[in-house]
């Protein structure tokens, strides 16, 4: 009946039973998941990023659809650090799956005061620091789109957290192995790429923005290729470990990304499409080892182009 | 609430009027959880057009035999290709999902305000509370459409028993008017009523309006657009008041998102900032 | 029979019956398509980007379809300058439609002598320069890539080339403006965007990448949010008047950037799909502003909003 | 060329085995134009599903009617989707497109080596042959597939008289071998032969290897990646030895690309420099 697969990784201390997890703003805080899934099978959780306080974020409409992809410019609405820890962590706490909480702020001292109270609780197993969000002036880009700023947030995190600090990257930038590079010399124990690409769309009947912001967020399918060079890139210059992000939707999706290099991956839209969608590509990944004959998935990770 | 996703076949397809049909699913799992005023989210297809599932109000649900069924009108792509499906191929469906209505409560008459495909969550209703006791004669159901062909009907909804109003736009069928126009003659006879309505976003919006302003008790079904559905992703967020806001009018300084698919699809009157 | 519609846009001195173009790389020199409809229709024709020397370009595969979107690394092959005086100039210039003629250089110096060589050739309406190509080290990115290097190559072109000089930019940048500035101040007539955006795609079952050159530019329908967002930024930040280009397939594609501020648009993969795409988009935008009573196309250009 | 590029209706479908099926096209403009050896562009549906168009070869034409057949393999989600389509719907087809095959010249006997779908453009070039004055025992057929089920026929090859040789890997049915085995030894009894080749590009690359090395004329009709199919696009580029390196080795070194589409899909033996 064949060797048992092992499917662990550990990316820059922190361990993981798989290498699937959900991404940021795409499962907010587990509850809503947990009433069609067990997530103790995933590999890990992202919380959707928190502010200082809780924000309501961007007023409607926030998303619209297009080709293969969305648009979103949610603007970071979220509950706030205070019910986070009250209302939120308890939940993901009990579960068997690492606890990842993806920060954002407004300045630098916010980002470190989230840190601090997250560092206070063990179960909060790594920080994702998002410098990339594209839609919000506050805990966005200003800070992921240089690689000054970007060096300077996670030095600033990593001062306060004591375990391991994810930076979050956009791609919306000339050249991402330059920002991947000063945020690992400040101390980021890994990268995660890609956080959504800059778009617009026009409803042409209306003649105005389908969504209010104006500019939103580009993800879904369509961005895998984008994403997919932008990992490729980091891992073939930099030694720091890469988790993947964009468009992954399937098993074979997963694949390119750990082929490329990366460590782990985010299934992101896939998860309002296909609630599941995270569990199909781990039992996927089980089945494509074994067809290989592969027993150890860190035996696939980057080996793109040498067999 | 659990919540299943899974795929189900199709067990039965009926075409209601031109474009709009009715379709049945064998999904014991949701069939036996489904309340009146929840909806699913089906894909047709593991392709990417549409990229999003789309959501359809459960329009009756048999437990016993775990069918369920919904009518729906073909508008864009997702519709289209739903329709397309055959009998016996397999869809992705999400659910049950979205908070439900209340079941009517105390002694009001209700009038239920259907306009479209706004119809099927508020049969359902009004199917559930005769059964389970609420007097079919102290229901008003207002079905309107734009034009006859339009209208739909599959005989369930006749055999309630409750007074049903059918009304076309163009009155090419039933009385003339819009359901916004039957609903107000219908209050004007008999004030205290509590209003259960669905339908398009305008017709809601005037609801609301007649609601507030006689003070009576309402709940309004909303139809969003809806990435996920189970309240993962914020999309489909509306504006609503405060509590302690409702009925002022400075709306803008002071709202709070709320999200369709499981802090609504049914609001309270009242409760919903409208564009 | 209602009124006569007016279709004709002036882009910087470029004089077009109708905002519909066909793309760099996406219609070779023409007589290809010439054999399916009359080219008389379109707006302006753009030749596939021509270098000195002509260009074997990069072995194959060369190309992968990806979710609504294909990357392409056809590596600049072309005939080069001096076959293509000879024998696809005369055949342009036998046309009833603007001739655009796209150049690119591997040195400034390249640039400039193409622009020389071209300028004596009347029929060489305007020029596009092709300062982005992703997937080629000569005549790409290096130049579009930084506004410095982007505002040279224009300004060396414009003092050879007396004629429309339109500069097309990479969306591979963190800010479009900032390189659209620079050619606009440059002496750039006009900008055109976007180019194609860097994706990669692995073959899972060989795990080698799909494409030969590894890179390659991402186009089609997958792209057109980034596109239009950044043409919008670039009209609502500059003077220079703008040609959208990125997934524009249909119609409704074509209004959203026009609607955004774009005076003309170029359709480029569609012509893949079906090479009659144009004409399609043509015949909707009568169809379109005959249902909006609009008698002139410049009274949509940019309107997006305010109605 | 003048080509064709709209919306036509299949008019017929035929399954010839499970999973390989015969549509035909009611496109007079293409039927009118086409020779053996050219191809079409089909897209099923205006979304993206897939991208491109996907090329198949043209299995015969009816000038007269107005029809023109392919024979197709149901492989991923273009085909799957072009199977789906009913009769009477319209699909889009550009065409038709392609170099073609030289008709056969001279006095030299005629072999058609078809593996699997390489089969349809073999037939229409067999088929003109015979009707052009070739005498049908100069040629002769062979028709390979993995496996028996994989094998098909509509009784039309049959018909042309020629000597038919069916084979598959397997030897589920007919002879036990490859296209490439058969060739081999319907070569070694008669070596002066002209080849015309159709199949996996695996099949080709043998075939062409054989037919260098016996010094024989030679015809391979390629399949590739086809995004545009019309020669705008420089996506199917083949590597090709420019003509004075035919026969060398050191192919690397010094290529030119050809574009299957149009310098294509049929090439002279020794022209492709193979992976
Ligand atoms: C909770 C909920 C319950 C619903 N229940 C039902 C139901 O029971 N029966 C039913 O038929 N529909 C119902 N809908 C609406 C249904 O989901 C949409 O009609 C469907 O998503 C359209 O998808 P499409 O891909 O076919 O159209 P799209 O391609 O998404 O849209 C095509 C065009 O139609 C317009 N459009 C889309 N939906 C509507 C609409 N509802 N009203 C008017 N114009 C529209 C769009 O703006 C667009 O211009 C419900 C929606 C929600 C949120
Ligand atoms: C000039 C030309 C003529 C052709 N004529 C015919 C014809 O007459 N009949 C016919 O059936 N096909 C023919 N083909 C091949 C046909 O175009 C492909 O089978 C088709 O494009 C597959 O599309 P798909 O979307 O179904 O598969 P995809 O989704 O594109 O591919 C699915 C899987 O099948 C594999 N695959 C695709 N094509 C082939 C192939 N040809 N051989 C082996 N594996 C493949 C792919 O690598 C992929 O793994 C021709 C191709 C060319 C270039
Ligand atoms: C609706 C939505 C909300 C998101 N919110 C966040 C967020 O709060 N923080 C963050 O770092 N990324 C956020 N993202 C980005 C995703 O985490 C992910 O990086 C991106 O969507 C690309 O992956 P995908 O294509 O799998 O969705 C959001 C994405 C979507 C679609
Ligand atoms: C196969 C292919 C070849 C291309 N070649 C060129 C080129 O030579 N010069 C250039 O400026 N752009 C080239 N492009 C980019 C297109 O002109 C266009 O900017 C891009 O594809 C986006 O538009 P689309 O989505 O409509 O294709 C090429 C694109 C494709 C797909
Ligand atoms: S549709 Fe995603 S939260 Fe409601
Ligand atoms: S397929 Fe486009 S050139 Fe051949």
């Amino acid at each position: 009946m064949g060797l048992d697969i092992d499917l662990s990784v550990n990316i820059g201390g922190l361990k993981l039973k798989n290498p699937i997890m959900t991404a940021s703003g795409c499962f907010s805080y587990g509850q809503e998941a947990s009433e069609i899934f067990d997530l103790s099978l995933l590999g890990g959780v992202i919380t959707k990023s928190l502010t200082y306080l809780p924000r309501e974020g961007h007023p409607p409409p926030k998303v619209c659809e297009t080709e293969a992809g969305m648009l979103n410019a949610i603007g970071l609405s979220n509950v706030g650090i205070v019910n986070f820890l009250a209302e939120k962590l308890p939940f993901l706490e009990k579960l068997d799956t690492a606890c990842v909480v993806s920060i954002a702020g407004s300045t630098m001292d916010e980002y470190a005061r989230l840190a601090r109270k997250l560092a206070e609780h063990e179960s909060v197993h790594a920080l994702e620091v998002n410098i990339s969000c594209p839609n919000v002036n506050e805990g966005g880009l200003e800070f992921g789109a240089e690689p000054g700023p970007a060096g300077k947030v996670i030095a600033a995190v990593k001062k306060e957290f004591p375990r391991t600090v994810i930076a979050k990257l956009s791609p919306n930038v000339t050249d991402i192995v330059e920002i991947a590079e000063s945020v690992a010399d400040s101390g980021a124990d890994a990268v995660s790429l890609i956080n959504t690409l800059v778009g617009t769309a026009i409803d042409i009947n209306t003649r105005s923005f389908k969504i209010s912001n104006v500019f939103g967020g580009l993800s879904g399918p369509a961005v895998r290729p984008v994403a997919l060079a932008m990992v490729y890139k980091v891992v073939s210059n930099l030694d720091i470990p890469v988790i993947g992000i964009g468009g992954i939707s399937t098993t074979s999706d997963a694949l390119e990304f750990l082929l490329a290099g990366a460590s782990a991956v985010q299934v992101g839209t896939a998860c309002f499409i296909d609630p599941k969608a995270p569990l199909k590509i781990i039992d996927g990944l089980k089945k494509y080892m074994q067809n290989q004959k592969i027993y150890d998935i860190n035996d696939i990770i980057g080996t793109v182009g040498n067999r | 609430m659990r919540k299943y996703s899974d795929y189900y076949p199709v067990i039965k397809k009926e075409i209601l009027s031109p474009g709009i049909l009715k379709f049945t699913f064998e999904a014991p799992e949701i069939a036996g959880l489904a309340r009146p005023g929840q909806f699913v989210q089906i894909r047709t297809s593991d392709d990417y057009f549409p990229l999003w599932p789309r959501p359809f109000s459960i329009y009756d649900a048999d437990k016993p035999k775990g069918h369920f069924s919904i009518i729906f009108k073909i508008f864009g792509c997702g519709t289209s290709r739903l329709a397309n499906t055959d009998t016996s191929d397999k869809v992705h469906i999400l659910g049950p999902l979205g908070n439900g209505f209340d079941p009517p409560a105390g002694q009001n008459k209700l009038i239920m305000a259907a306009g479209g495909v706004g119809l099927p969550p508020l049969y359902f209703l009004s199917r559930v509370s005769v059964e389970n006791g609420y007097p079919a004669e102290m229901i008003t159901f207002i079905s309107g459409a734009r034009t006859k062909k339009e209208l739909f009907e599959d005989g369930n909804l006749a055999g309630l028993n409750m007074k049903l109003i059918t009304c076309t736009d163009d009155g090419s069928a039933g009385s003339k008017g819009t359901v916004v126009d039957i609903l107000q003659s219908e209050l004007a006879d008999d004030p205290e009523r509590t209003v259960y309505a669905c339908g398009p976003g305008g017709m809601l919006k005037k609801i609301d309006m007649i609601i507030m302003a006689k003070r009576l008790r309402g709940y309004l079904s909303l139809e969003e657009l809806m990435p996920c559905g189970y309240g993962i992703c914020s999309g489909c967020a509306v504006k609503t008041r405060p509590a302690e806001n409702r009925g002022s009018t400075d709306d803008n300084r002071d709202y709070h998102l709320k999200r369709v698919c499981v802090d609504g699809p049914v609001f309270n009157s009242g409760e919903v900032i409208w564009d």
